[in-house]
This record gives C-alpha cells, structure tokens and sequence, in this order.
C-alpha cells in the first residue's frame, strides 16, 4: 500500500468535530434538541437509536445537507455557517456515504469516483483516475471501473460509494446507514472495507445498525432518542452496563429479538 | 396431494375432429347474452343496428358488403367449427382469440367492417377512382367534381414548398435540405447497432455531430445568405458578445467551475472576433461571388417556413425553458420581509399621494397625465381602479405568504403560468400587433416573422419549463445530496449530474414538445403567415385551383402526420439508445 | 440580530446608491412628460378660446394633430424607405380577385399591388423595390399603425372615423365601389327584403359587415349573419357551398367573383346598392410629406390617363408642347422637389406602371376574367369620378 | 489512536474561544453569507427587470403618442387613460351569428364581449363533456380485445394526436359540413324531426311556456320527494334489514308528481290567446275546422289535399306570431294537429305584427294574452276584435319546419358550432383516450386480483377497486386536457364560430383599439385557466388528505 492510503492527512486541531447545544426544527417538529458532542481526530464513533431519533439529521447537518438554526457545529476549526466558503470547504473535508449509495447512475464508476476530483480539487484527470483506481483496489473492485452503477451489486455499489468519498481525500468519513440497503451477505464486505478505514486512521462518525460493528470497531457509542444524546459510552460499557433506562429498553429490544 | 395437483393441472386431451366437450350451451347463452338485463339489451340493439347497417348496404353496394358479409360468416363459421370441433388451426385460432371471442365481438366486426368498407371506398372512389392527377386537369373549367384533383399539388408546389420565396433561390432550399437530410442519414447511420461500434461508425458519428454543431450556421447561410449587416454581426454586438463571454468566462472561474487554463481562455474570449472576422471574409467573398445574397426572413412560406418556425423555436425555447425550470426550483434565501415592507409601504403612500390624490411631483409622465385618479372618478368602479396603490402590499403580502420572498420562484411560476394560460393565437396575435409598440420609436419595427418567433418561443418555453421541472423533479433527492456532500457546486451539480439524467428522462415528452410545437405552428396562418396553412390559403384564392381545398387539407394532413411519426419514432429510437449502458 | 442589521444597512447603502444612478435615466421621462404637459396646456387653451362645444373638440383634435406631427416629425418615412430601398406596402392576400393575389412563383399581382409600385416607382424609380406585408382585415390597422407598412394598398374603405379616430390620412380614392349582395339565382329572391329570414355571409372587420347591419336593420329584416375572419376566399367558398343565401361584399369583388362559380348564371347580383364604398391607400396620420407623395402619386396616374398619356408614348410625351403634360411629367418645374421626390416621379410611375387606366384594363377589364366596366371609376370627363387636381 | 474520552451531554467546556476576526474578513463572511448572496442576487433580478419595464414602457409612451391619442380621449374631449375603454358603451354595429343571450347590433361592445364570451363556454363546455365520453370510449376500446376495435382505436388515436387541429378543423369545416346536402335536401334521418344539412344540425326542442313554472314547481317538489323516500326507505333497511327497491319507489313518486303538476299547469293555465277579428265568428281554437270547411266549400278538412295549389293558397290562414316565441311553437303545432293549412309571418316585434294585421296580411296574430292586450288598445275600433284563449301545455316541441329558403324552428346548432365542437371533442378525445388507458393500466394488476380473491363481481371490481385508483392517475392529465381544451377555442376564428377571440378580433377592427382589448382578452382567458388551476388544486389537495 502506499503514502497516500495509508491513513487521512493530519487535521488541523485534535477535536475534529465539534457539536454545541445544535438545534433543528423541521416547522415546528424539533428534531435536534440542542445536541452537545466532541470527536477527536482518528476517533470512531457510532450513534446508534430508534428510528425517528434524529440521529441521521444530525450526522447530516455535520455537511450541511440539513442547516441547523442554532448552536454551533466547528469541522476541523471551521465553523459551520452560511458562508458559502465555509460550507464548501468543509464538504471538501467530508466525505459522506449514503444509505441509498447515491451513486450517479448515468457515469461509470470510473467518472462517478473522478468527478468531484476533477472539478472541486481541481486535479488533472490522470491523477485523479490514478488515485480512484488505488481505491476502488483497496475496496476490491478494480476490475469493475468501466462499468456503470446499474450493473454492479448493491454491494459493490456501496464500495464504490466509500472510493468516491475517499478519493476526495477526506480527513473525517460520514456514514448513514451504509448497510441498511443490502442484502445480508453483501453486508459484510461493505463492514470489512470500513474496518479497515477505521484502522487506518481516518475519523468516522457512523450511524448504524450493525451492533457486532459498533462492538468491535468504535471507541464511543452514541445513544440517541427524541432529538437528544441519551448516552454516551464505551461499546463495552454500553452493551454491558447501559446507564440509562432508554438505552437497556433499547438493547433488550434489539439484542432479545 | 401431488397425484391431485398433476390431474387437475392436465387438460383434458380431446382428439382433433370430436365434438368440443367443454362447450355447454347454458353456459354460452349466459355468458354472452343473457348474463344480465343490461347485457341483453345491449346485444338487442347490436344486433338490430347490425343488420340495418347490413341490409342497407346489402342494397346500396351489394358487390361490396356481400364480399364483407361473406369473409365474415366464413370467419365465423370456421371458427365455430373450429371451436366446437376442435379442429382448430392458425388463422382460426387467432379469430377466435382476436375478433370472435364472443357474440358481441362477432356483432361488433361485422359492424366496424361494414363501416370501414363505407369510409374506404369513399375515399378510394374519390381519391383514386374519380380523381385526376394532371396539374393541367384543376382549373374550374375542366375539372370532375366527384373526385379529387391531386394535379394541384404537383401545380402549386412552388408555393406549398417555399411561398413567396422567389424561385431563384430554389437551388439553396434544395441544397439546405440536402445538407440537413445527409446529416440525419449519417447520425442514423452512425447510431445503428451494427455499425455503433465499428471504426467507419464512430467516424461517421463525428462528422454527424460536428455537422449538427455546424448546422445553425450552415442553415443560417443557405436560408437567410450572407451579408455584411447581418443580425448580430455588427461592431456593437462584437464588443457586448466578447464582453458577455469574457465575463461570463469569469465568473465560471470565480466559482470554480473551469480553470484558468491560457489556452482555453483565449480561445473562448477570441471565439467572438474571430468568428466575426471569419463571418465578415466569408460575406465579403460571397458577395463578391454573388453566391448566397441575403434573403429577408418574410419570403420565406410553405413547408419551408413551417419547418423553420418548428426548428426555431424549439432550439429557442429549451434553454429558456431550462432556465424557467430552475427558476421554479430554485431554492435561494427569500428577500426578508423587514426589507420589503418599507419599501411596499413607501411605494404605496407615493402611489396614493401621487396618483391617487394628484399631487404630481417628480412622478414619470404616464402616471403624471392621470394624477387625482379619486377626484376625477367618473364611477364607482373608477373609483376602486384609482386606489390602485392599495394592490401593493396586498401583492407583498401574498408574494411573502406564497413564495417566501422568493422572487426568482415567483417570476417563473407567474411567467410560466400566465403564459399557459392563455390561448397560442392570443400570443401570436400580440406579439405582431403589440410588439412595435414596445420597441423603441426609432427602431425599423419587427418584421413579421420575428416577432412570430418571439411570440412562440415565449409560448413554447414556458410549457418546455414545466416538462424540464418534471425531469428535474424525477432525479431522486439522493442524487442532488450525493453531489452536495462531494462538494461540488450548483454549476457543477446540475451541468454534472442533474441535466444529463433530467434530459434522458425527458426525451419523450421532449419529442412529444417537438411535435407538437410542429403542430401548433399551422396556428401562424392565422395571424397572416404563408406557412402551409397559409400558403393553402393563397391556392385556394387563386382562380386556377379555385376550391381545391379538400385535396390541400388532405395533403398537409398527410404530410404533418408523416412528420410527427417520423419525429416520434426516431425519438423512441434515440429512448432505446440513450438506455445503454445504464441496467 | 446584530446579522440582519449589518445586511440592512448593506442594502440600504445599494438601494440609495441605485436610486441615485437611476435618477438621471428619468430625465428623459420628464423631458416627455413636459412635453406632454405643454401640448396639454395648449389643449387647454384650444378649448377656452373656442364657445361652442362641438368646434372646441375639433379645434383640440386638430391642435392635437399637429402636435402629433410635429412629434413624429423625427419619424420621417420617406427617408426610412429611401434609406431601406424597399417600401412596406400592405396589401391583402386573396382580398379580392384581381386586386391582390398570390402568383404561381410567389410574387403579388393586382390593382392594389400596381399601386404599391405606382408608390415604389415614384419613390424608388423601382416598381419592383416593394415588400408586400400580407394583412387581414383584422390586422391590417395595427400593421399601419405599428410602422409594420408604411402605407396600405387593400382596398380599405375611406370612412370618418377611420380618418380621425383611428389615426390616418385616405389619400384619393382609386375605387369607388358600393356595397352589394350576391344571391343564387333559384332561390327567388329578387330584392334585399326577400332576404328576411336568411343568412348572410360576410368578412369580419370591414365596413361591409357594420353596413349589412346598418341596412338590414332599417329594412327590419331577420337574418343570419355567418361571420368570416378571412376577408376574400372563406366568405365566398361559403356562400358558394351553400352555407348562406346570400354574400355581400362590395360590388366589384362580387363581379369579380363571379368567374370563380363553377357556373356563373348559378348566381346573381341584387340590384340594391348597400353603402358607398371609396377604397383608396392610406398612410399614418402625421407625416405630412409623405401623405403628399402618395396621393400626388395617385393623382399623377389618374391626370396622365386624362391627359392621354400611356406607358407606351410617355416617352414620346416628353417632347410635347402641351405644358401641362410637360409639367406633370417633371420636364419643366420642380413638383416633385416639392415633396422630397425627383421632379420626374411621374415619369418614372408612367414608364414603369402605366396609368390609371391601363391599371385598371390589366387586371379588372375586358381581358381578365372580371371584366369590369368602368362606371363610376371613369375619367370626370367621361361622366365618371375620378378627378386629379391640377399639376400646377 | 485517540483514546476514549466520554465528555458528559451539555457541557460546554470545550468550545473553542472565538477566534479573533478582523474587520475586513468579518465582512468578507457577510458578504459570502448565502442567504445575502441569495438575496443580493434576487435584487439584482428585480432591477434588471424594472430597467426592462421602464423602457418598454417609455417606449410604448412615445408609440402611444405617436399613434394617436385619439383613443384615450373621452367624451368630453380630454385626453385621459382612463377613458381608454369609453368606446367599449358605444354601439357594436356588428352582428353576431348564434348567441345564447339576446343580442341586437345596435347593443354595445361590452355585450357583445360578453356574448363572445357565452359562445366560448357553450362549444367549450359541451365538448368538454363529448371529450371526456369520447375520450374514455376510445381510451378502453384501445384495450378491448376485438383486434379490429383495438386498432381502429389507435389509428384513430395516432391520426389524431400527430396532426395539427387547425387542419383538422379546416377539414371538418370546409370538407364535411359544408359539403354536406344543401338545405333543401336536407338529410333527416329515419324521418325524426332532425335536419342535417350544410345550415347546421337542426331538431325539435322542447321549449317553455309560461305555465312551466308551476310545472316546474312541482318537478322540484318531486325531487325532493325522492330524497325524502330514499332517506326514510333507507333507514327502514337499515332498521328492520327489510330491502326495498329504493330508486324504483323514488322515480315512481317523481312520476306521478309530475304528472299531477303537469295536469295542473295545463288546467291553470290561461296565458295563450289569439287576436282575431270578430267577423271570422270564432269564439274558440276549435272552430277552425268549421272556418276551413266553409272556406274551402268542402265537407272534411281531408278532401284539403285534392284543393289545386292556388284554392289552398287561398284558404291557408295568414298567422302574425313573434319570432321564436313560445307561443308561436304553441299555436303551429296546435294548427298542424288539426291538420290546418296555415302560413306564418314571424316578427321581430309585436309593433311591427299589429301593423301587419292591421294592413290584413295576417288575419290572426297569436302570442300572449298580456301582450295582446296591450296591443288591441291600440286598433282603431278595439271592440270589433276580440282575444280567443288558446290552450297551452307547460312544455311545447319546437318542431323544425321548412319556410321560403330555411328550415326555422327547433334547436339549430349552427356549422361553425358543429364544426369547433366536433373539432376539439375529436382532437382532445385523442389525448384523453391515451390518459384513460395509461390510467387503467396503471392500476397493477395485483389489485384485479387482490379483487378477484376478495370475490368480488366484475362490475364491483372495476366500480370500487380499479376506478378509484385509476382517476386519481387520470383526473389531473384530464383537467389540463379541459383547460387546453377551453384556450383552443379561440380556434373558432378558423371556422368563423364568434367566440371570444373572434368577438374581440371583430371588435378591433371596429373600435381600432387593439391593446384595450387584447388585455381584456388576456383577462378572460387566465380567468378560465385560474379557475381550472383551482379545480386541480382543490382535488390534488383532497387526494393528498385521502392518502394519508
């Protein structure tokens, strides 16, 4: 493997990801009640929660797809405001995988993966193509550059995905619901690609299901439920010895079903 | 179980030539006829009109609805045999499914045939039959009334092909249409499967698009010709065009979305000099040369002219359309309502000061000449008209309400809606009578065929906007957000990701778009063009070819339903194409 | 809070900037709306000086006229068709036979077209230096008024408020015709009242269809009027197929029409005459000059056939003695220079067109399928209308 | 790696110190701000917008100048703006052909509009309802499984839909209508009171008498009787179970009250008269007969038909009626039964038939007792002539009759409404055919037999399951159908129908002010497509509350 895979480029201050009492109201439905939360860089961190509990909302005001109305969100030292510089350049810093993929179906893997490239980074096509053929190798799938998203599986749709968030270079990975799309024995591959992330340095903050995931792979758990972080916990202190009623009501749904 | 499932799953097997088993008489009289009151009634009456319509052919063309009647009791009677002796074949079978599968069916064929052999040999006798084709066959003197006269198409081709253009420029009408014919007939080529991927294909295909590329300029110059004071090729529109391009140059490079490449940027600023330079060598020579001498847009007519208006503006209208579109959809902070209701309020205290209450001070001329519009009321209606400035903050109001200070939304959705609200001819009508009133006073005024353009184009876009809304509304959310968190930006997004998959989705409305402005554009007739309505017009007028005007109306709609289904079926073809590579 | 203030104050700073920048562009606007103010006070004052009421109104309207003049003096046509080389005539397509119609090439032929060259020769020295605008009788006033033509050959019927309300200037007639009624010959009608009961096909937006209710109402006759937007062919196709049971349009295009019977004793001409119908071009009110050079031109064709002069001898007509010939011709005195125009503009008109009889032979006499007599439209000294001034 | 640190929820120790900004890029921050972006932008627009008007506008002011201010001078000779639609109170002069309001040429320009505007809803309406017959007839024969209905249907549909309806139009107008027989070989067909020909479709109606009010009266009161004995009949099922034949029972209340009503009206009914001299000794409709027979020195009315021509003519009653009055359709079809022989002179005015009775070339004058008694007042000798009562029903066929050289009586549906109606009902019964299929087809397939498992008859499935779902697919295509629909009668002006756009053109060229009308047309025309936005929204709206 080379330099460049090795890990994400150092970020500027040590916690990467700062969140302060974030408020978002969709009309009058509030679906993020002043959340509080710090993510070092290289850190993983998992939210987990009942659907509705405006965890997804949350990871997506961290790129602006949703705008907060208040509080402050500060992305590696910028803070998240309606200055359109701002914004751009944090989603330069942001890589994002959605649940749906997202992938352009219209461009082959190839063109979906340089086009952010090529066109934010400003980077020459061959060095672009040179640098998403190295990712598109780390996930797997080399071989499937000059197809298009239609013909892949979910699968490799979603590792195409995780090559296009990376070949931006970005210093912390968004995932929402990455494996909630695919049938079971696709989820797998999709987990070991983002185990490996995790191991090499990059910090994650994901919401998934994937409990076995959460477990093993994140240094913090997040509980979240009503707008609000219930908990916030080691995976083994969460799984073991949750503090807080939600959280064991929660657990005992997923975990005894 | 399983030993059940395979018997009953068996047809029973009935030799060819035995009387069917599964046919029950009760069961045929109920299912086909006395089912239900209503049913019955309804076969009553089939049945009576039927045979009315038969017997009254019968006497009326014997020849005719005996062979009718008889292929259909053959018909029929094969497939009864064939039914209730199984001794079914092909063309039995596929009666039976197609055209007899019931005693409704049977009434009905016999019917809509009897019918269809009316309406066909009426046509046939007075199309074919009765009818002459010598163009010198048409004047009043000698023609045969009892059937067409085809001899005026071939007569009054001049002017169903190109009105009043004078016949010298034949050549170049020609030679256009040759141009554009080889031009399809290469991308056609080009595009077919079997010749898609060779390398004579792919050359093709180039050439084919670079021609298409070429062809405005290349139509522009077989139609309208050359000359040194054509529109926009004049030393004004040179500075504003370099000055347009250079700035707009800049400003996809302040937001990123090219880079400052020298060569490229050069190349785009010079673009307008040089093709200015080029266009004014290319004139000079000509018109040494006296090839292409300008034509003025009025002369042309006919099928030409329909064509053109049809070409036009649907290349007119699609960018606007686009644009109105976006308008639409456009999502931008609204104008707060902190900024907008001093200045609401101070308007409508100026109106009503000013206008209302005539003190006029400073205000422009048009509403000055109608100062103390309360006093001088002469109504109660006038009265209410004279509180006019009261509409300002009720617009304000409603703009804030509805579109949240969104002004672009708000132009667009009115401009697109008041435009469909209102009938084509209404637009075309105002935009020849209304236009000169709007231009300048010095200006030489719009000539008739412009302000056509104009007209429809404003007509077309509008409902092309709501056809690219449409796309647009079909790309999934994902989509926009995927690009969003890539960093790219609107510029990008849409030119990248949203309009290529927006226009694939779109290209059958879009043809359909096509056609029907194709269609529509019959409508210029009535505002005075010589299109091919028109041009039938002046036939008709003429005491050569005097009422000959059920032969033109049957050819022009022959001819725009050949058209439409060409255009149609290319645009499925280009549908099935534009699929591949995508499942 | 303290955000919304700042961009309040931001766009304030624009606004007042704007407002300021857009100050001078009313300037113009004011400019006008003095002068609107000042022709307003001299319609004032019109009025004050004037007892009765009816000459206050014209004397206003003609006070107003001349500011219209003055104010479109800017807009010269004759030097806009000088410098465009082409004049806008409009003219109507397939109005009636013989007077506009569409050749087999393309090109526009009759009386009302001969008089667009008449125009063209005179102006130009081009008879063929015309572009023909195609009106209707719905558009063919818009078109005047728009600047789309700048005169109208179509047989446009001189009335009042045509000449004051509508803004134009009828130059000499150059057809007197009347209104009449075609009807089928079996149908037993024998005068307009026979006619109760009816239906009557008639084009839209002429001076016919107001008149066909003017008459008929007096007459206190019940029928039918079916209403057509085109003025020739639509109107007559429908009589002819038997939608009505009778047609009216002005005399000539009647008898004009009827060659395009397949068999014309099928139809007759009612012997009533409903209105006068003087057709003759007519031009924008307001430009003076150029009123002058279109009803001079129509005068030079009418006082050349007086005079005897024809396409074939003008040139023979130039060495005559007689100087009233020699002054309508330009070859002594300056008429022409008078009106911006050549002093032989009549020359060029006779040499190129041809007078007004041989106008009138080539497309509506003996020869052509209409044959017309001339009636009415003779020479004054034949016992007809047509009368020139004087070249002097 | 970054070791786990558990920061408690709302604290809010570590948020990084402001950083101190400068001056310039705090502004540089407003400035990139999008919302001022967004906004600034959107000012921009407006402006260039106002600069755009402004010079329309200027140059329309010194166009409006140079063209003549005659038209905003009013009445009393000032030149204002406001006086821009004076003309619009002067006399139209023009007639309109076929108007469902009364209109005379002497009535003013607004009427005249306002007919215009009554011509357009009349064709538009009614195709509005044919098209949506047609239109779903076309739509499911397109799916039918007779082969030859099937593809008559879609050539049907692909004819229609890739030509322009201006040709279509044309040839409708100019090919078939008017190429059909001429009105004295009328076609009628099956001997009906119904006459085609190239006037126009011409057929018996039904009109109104005075009585019909108290008929009417009654039908009102028959409908309610229907709800009254559908609510109480339903209640009883529900109560006792006991089914009953609702509708039957309804319709057989409604009959009998209409028919009590209409015995009733008849009785009441005393409106009618006839104005005769006393010297004819007829006291009652009834002695015609004898009057015929002494006249015509026969002894049955049925010897008439071997008169010779000019002793019928000699005996045949001269009636004075008003035009396309009640009465007249009264008294004629009371004449006709009698088998009388009778020749009618229709006017315009019940002035203009005294003059003609008094001059005696009518001998009787029929219309109602009030309007004749106002006119015998004004005979010389009032008291030599007397008013005979002519009996009425609430409701009188109009029945088409031939006269001099038209057919008058009836309802006519002139060629040029015929032609704009056939025209779009069969130009938009094109497009509709395919939204009615792509509708039907839209409902899965699942449903049919989700349907079918559910046992459910053939009509229940298509009334209750597959409909439903398929209108709400059909319903919004189908109003945009009606709202092109609508716009494209101005289309009428082809086939010379005066609807609006006719009307306006017309007054145009009357009044010569193009732009007062054209923005009054302008108003019309986006009043019907606002009214049928409204129509879609208001159903979009209820869908939506429905899905949820």
């Amino acid at each position: 493997m080379t330099a460049i895979m090795d890990g994400p480029e150092a970020t500027k201050v040590s916690d990467v990801i700062v969140c302060r009492d974030v408020h978002k109201w969709y009309g009058d439905f509030e679906a993020l009640k002043g959340v509080n939360l710090t993510v070092e860089a290289g850190e993983v961190v998992v939210i987990l929660g009942p659907s509705g509990s405006g965890k997804s909302t949350f990871i997506r005001c961290m790129n602006r797809l949703e705008e907060h109305q208040e509080g402050r969100i500060i992305i590696d030292g910028i803070e998240l405001t309606h200055d359109v510089r701002n914004i751009s350049e944090i989603r330069r810093e942001v890589g994002m995988v959605f649940q749906q993929f997202n992938l352009f179906p219209h461009l082959t893997v190839m063109d979906n993966i340089t086009l952010a490239p090529i066109n934010v980074r400003k980077w020459s096509r061959d060095r672009a193509e040179e640098l998403a053929m190295k990712w598109l190798t780390r996930v797997g799938i080399p071989e499937q550059a000059d197809k298009y998203p239609g013909q892949l599986s979910g699968g490799q749709q979603q590792r195409v995905a995780i090559a296009r968030a990376l070949t931006m270079q970005p210093k912390i990975l968004l995932f929402d619901e990455p494996t909630s799309a695919l049938d079971p024995e696709m989820i797998s591959e999709v987990l070991d690609v983002m185990r490996d992330l995790a191991k090499a340095g990059y910090t994650i903050v994901a919401v998934t299901h994937e409990m076995g995931f959460a477990r093993e792979v994140a240094q913090r758990i997040i509980f979240m439920d009503g707008g609000q972080i219930v908990e916030i916990n080691s995976p083994d202190d969460f799984f073991n010895n949750p503090t807080h009623e939600r959280t064991k009501l929660f657990l005992s749904q997923i975990l005894n079903h | 179980m399983a030993s059940i499932s395979t018997t009953t799953n068996k047809p029973p097997v009935q030799k060819r030539g035995t009387f069917s088993k599964r046919f029950n008489a009760t069961y045929f009289l109920q299912d086909n006829i006395t089912g239900s009151r209503g049913q019955l009634i309804w076969v009553i009456i089939l049945t009576i009109l039927t045979l009315g319509v038969l017997v009254q052919q019968l006497g009326n063309a014997p020849s005719r609805a005996w062979i009718i009647f008889g292929i259909w009791a053959v018909g029929v009677i094969g497939t009864v045999v064939g039914e209730l002796f199984t001794l079914h074949i092909g063309a039995t079978r596929w009666l039976k499914e197609n055209m007899f599968n019931n005693v409704t069916n049977v009434l009905v064929t016999l019917l809509l045939a009897l019918l269809l052999g009316i309406v066909c040999s009426g046509l046939w006798r007075w199309g074919v039959v009765n009818a002459t084709f010598s163009p010198e066959l048409t004047h009043p003197d000698v023609r045969t009334f009892d059937g067409a006269s085809w001899g005026v198409l071939w007569g009054a081709r001049k002017l169903l092909l190109t009105g009043l253009l004078g016949p010298e420029h034949n050549s170049r009408v020609i030679g256009w249409t040759l141009t554009i014919l080889a031009l399809w007939l290469m991308s056609f080529i080009g595009t077919r499967d079997s010749t898609r991927e060779t390398t004579a294909g792919t050359f093709i295909r180039r050439v084919a698009n670079t021609g298409w590329i070429l062809s405005p300029f290349i139509s522009y110059i077989f139609l309208a010709g050359l000359d040194y004071e054509a529109p926009f090729v004049d030393f004004r529109t040179l500075i504003v065009g370099t000055a347009i391009v250079t700035a707009i140059m800049g400003i996809l490079w302040f937001f990123k979305v090219i880079q400052l490449n020298p060569v490229s940027t050069a190349a785009w600023v010079l673009a307008w000099p040089l093709s200015y330079l080029l266009w004014r060598t290319i004139a000079y020579v000509s018109f040494n040369a006296e090839i292409f001498s300008p034509i003025d847009p009025d002369k042309w007519g006919g099928l030409l002219l329909t064509v053109i208006f049809a070409i036009f503006v649907n290349i007119l209208s699609f960018p606007i359309g686009i644009l109105l579109a976006l308008g639409r959809r456009a999502d931008v902070q609204g104008i707060p309502w902190w900024l907008l209701w001093p200045v609401a309020i101070l308007l409508t205290a100026w109106g009503l000061y000013t206008s209302t209450f005539g003190n006029c001070i400073g205000t422009p001329s048009f509403l000055c000449e109608n100062v103390n519009l309360w006093a001088t009321s002469r109504n109660g209606i006038e009265r209410v008209i004279s509180l006019w400035p009261l509409l300002i903050p009720l617009a304000t109001w409603s703009f804030l309400r509805s579109f949240n200070g969104n002004f672009l939304q708000a132009f667009s959705v009115l401009f697109i809606e008041i435009i469909r609200g209102v009938p084509l001819i209404t637009l075309l009508f105002m935009a020849i009578i209304m236009a000169p009133f709007f231009l300048p006073e010095d200006s030489q005024g719009l000539s008739n065929f412009w302000a056509v353009i104009v007209g429809y184009t404003i007509f077309t876009s509008s409902y092309m906007a709501e056809l690219v809304r449409g796309g647009l509304q079909a790309i999934p959310n994902g989509q926009y957000e995927a690009a969003d968190a890539l960093g790219i930006n609107t510029l990008q997004k849409y030119r990248f990701i949203i309009l290529p998959q927006a226009l694939r989705i779109l290209i059958p409305p879009l043809a359909g778009a096509v056609i029907g402005t194709f269609k529509s554009s019959s409508l210029v007739a009535l505002v005075g063009m010589i299109d091919l309505v028109g041009s039938t017009k002046a036939i008709i007028a003429n005491s050569q070819w005097l009422g000959l005007r059920t032969e033109l109306y049957v050819f022009m709609f022959v001819l725009y339903f050949l058209v439409s289904s060409v255009v149609s079926w290319y645009s499925r073809r280009l549908e099935d194409q534009s699929g591949l590579g995508v499942r | 809070m303290k955000n919304k203030f700042l961009l309040g104050l931001v766009l304030t700073a624009v606004a007042v900037f704007l407002v300021a920048c857009g100050g001078g562009g009313e300037e113009a606007l004011s400019a006008l709306q003095g002068q609107v103010s000042d022709l307003e006070s001299q319609l004032e004052e019109a009025k004050s000086m004037a007892a009765d009421a009816e000459a206050k109104l014209d004397e206003a309207m003609a006070m107003g006229d001349e500011e219209g003049g003055e104010m479109a003096a800017s807009t010269n046509t004759l030097a806009t068709v000088q410098e465009r080389g082409t004049l806008l005539c409009g003219t109507g397509a397939g109005a009636s036979p013989g007077f506009a119609f569409i050749q087999e090439d393309g090109s526009w032929e009759g009386f009302n077209v001969d008089f667009c060259k008449v125009f063209a020769a005179a102006i130009l020295g081009d008879p063929e230096a015309i572009e023909p605008v195609v009106t209707t009788g719905t558009t063919r006033f818009p078109i005047l008024q728009s600047g789309d033509a700048d005169v109208l050959s179509n047989n446009t019927t001189w009335t009042f408020s045509r000449d004051t309300a509508l803004g134009f200037d009828f130059v000499p007639t150059v057809f007197y015709d009347g209104q009449g009624m075609m009807v089928r010959a079996d149908s037993g009608i024998e005068t307009l009242a026979d006619l109760d009961g009816g239906s009557v096909c008639v084009a839209t937006g002429t001076t016919t269809e107001k008149n066909l209710a003017d008459v008929f109402r007096q007459l206190d006759i019940d029928y039918e009027a079916v209403v057509f937007e085109d003025t020739g062919d639509t109107t007559r196709s429908a009589f002819a197929e038997g939608r009505c049971d009778g047609y009216t349009t002005d005399t000539s295009a009647l008898v004009g029409s009827l060659v395009l019977f397949d068999d014309p004793s099928e139809v007759k001409i009612l012997p009533d005459v409903m209105s006068k119908e003087p057709l003759g071009p007519l031009v924008r009110h307001g430009d003076d000059n150029w009123f002058d050079i279109i009803k001079w031109s129509v005068n030079c064709t009418i006082q050349a056939e007086e005079l005897g002069i024809t396409q074939a001898n003008v040139d023979d007509m130039l060495g005559s003695d007689n100087p009233t010939i020699l002054n309508t011709l330009g070859v002594e005195g300056d008429l022409g220079q008078a009106i911006g125009l050549n002093n032989d503009f009549c020359y060029q008109i006779i040499s190129q067109v041809g007078n007004y009889g041989e106008i009138f032979t080539r497309h509506l006499g003996p020869d052509t399928p209409f044959n017309l007599s001339r009636g009415v439209n003779a020479q004054w000294v034949d016992g007809g209308l047509l009368y020139s001034p004087p070249f002097r | 790696m970054a070791q786990t640190t558990v920061s408690p929820p709302g604290s809010g120790a570590d948020i990084p110190p402001p950083e101190e900004q400068s001056i310039g890029s705090r502004v540089m921050s407003y400035i990139f701000d999008i919302r001022f972006l967004g906004v600034l932008g959107q000012i921009a627009f407006i402006l260039l917008l106002l600069v755009g008007a402004q010079r329309i506008f200027s140059n329309f002011g010194s166009n409006v100048d140079k063209l003549g201010r005659a038209q905003f001078i009013c009445r009393d000779g000032r030149f204002a703006y406001r006086c821009a639609y004076d003309f619009m109170d002067n006399e139209a002069g023009f007639d309109i052909d076929d108007t469902a309001l009364d209109y005379v040429n002497t009535d003013s320009f607004w009427w005249a509009l306002t007919n215009g505007i009554v011509n357009t809803f009349r064709v538009g309406l009614l195709a509005l309802v044919a098209t949506t017959f047609l239109g779903t007839t076309m739509g499911i024969a397109r799916m039918s499984d007779n082969w030859l209905v099937s593809r008559l249907s879609l050539a049907y549909i692909e004819i229609i839909r890739n030509t322009p309806i201006l040709v279509q139009l044309l040839l409708i107008y100019f090919s078939v209508i008017l190429a059909l027989p001429d009105i004295k070989e009328a076609v009628q067909p099956f001997n009906l009171p119904i006459f085609l020909s190239n006037r126009g479709l011409i057929m018996a109606w039904p009109q109104f008498m005075s009585s019909a009010s108290i008929w009417i009266a009654f039908l009102v009161l028959g409908v309610i009787q229907f709800q009254v004995m559908w609510m109480f009949l339903s209640r009883r099922e529900e109560k006792t179970g006991q089914e009953s034949s609702k509708f039957t029972w309804g319709l057989a209340g409604f009959l009998i009250i209409a028919a009590i009503g209409w015995i009733v009206s008849t009785a009441v009914a005393e409106n009618e008269g006839l104005l005769i001299p006393n010297s004819s000794r007829i006291d009652e409709v009834e002695d015609f007969e004898k009057l015929m027979l002494a006249r015509a020195g026969i002894n049955h009315l049925s010897e008439l038909a071997e008169l010779p021509q000019e002793e019928l003519d000699a005996v045949t009653l001269n009636v004075c009626v008003l035009r396309e009055s009640s009465s007249e359709a009264n008294f004629v079809n009371r004449l006709a039964s009698e088998g009388i022989p009778f020749k009618i002179s229709r006017n315009g005015s019940p002035a203009k038939a005294m003059a003609k009775y008094r001059d005696g070339s009518c001998e009787m004058f029929a219309a109602p007792k009030s309007v004749l008694a106002a006119e015998i007042a004004t005979l010389e000798t009032p008291t030599d002539h007397l008013i005979v009562p002519v009996k009425e029903r609430p409701l009188v066929w109009s029945i088409p009759r031939f006269e001099k050289f038209n057919i008058i009586g009836g309802l006519l549906l002139t060629p040029e409404y015929f032609a704009l109606f056939l025209g779009l009902t069969i130009f938009y019964a094109g497009g509709l055919a395919e939204v009615v299929r792509a509708g039907i087809l839209s409902v899965s397939k699942g449903q049919t037999e989700a349907a079918r498992a559910l046992g459910l008859s053939e009509g229940q499935r298509l009334n209750l399951i597959v409909l439903p779902q398929a209108l709400r697919v059909i319903i919004p295509p189908l109003i945009s159908t009606y709202l092109s629909l609508m716009k494209d009668t101005s289309l009428g002006v082809a086939v010379a129908f005066q609807e609006v756009y006719l009307v306006s053109q017309t007054l145009m060229n009357q009044s010569g002010r193009a732009l007062q009308i054209m923005i009054v047309l302008m108003i019309i025309y986006l009043s019907i497509s606002i009214f049928f936005s409204a129509i879609l929204n208001w159903y979009n709206d209820r869908v939506v509350i429905v899905e949820r």
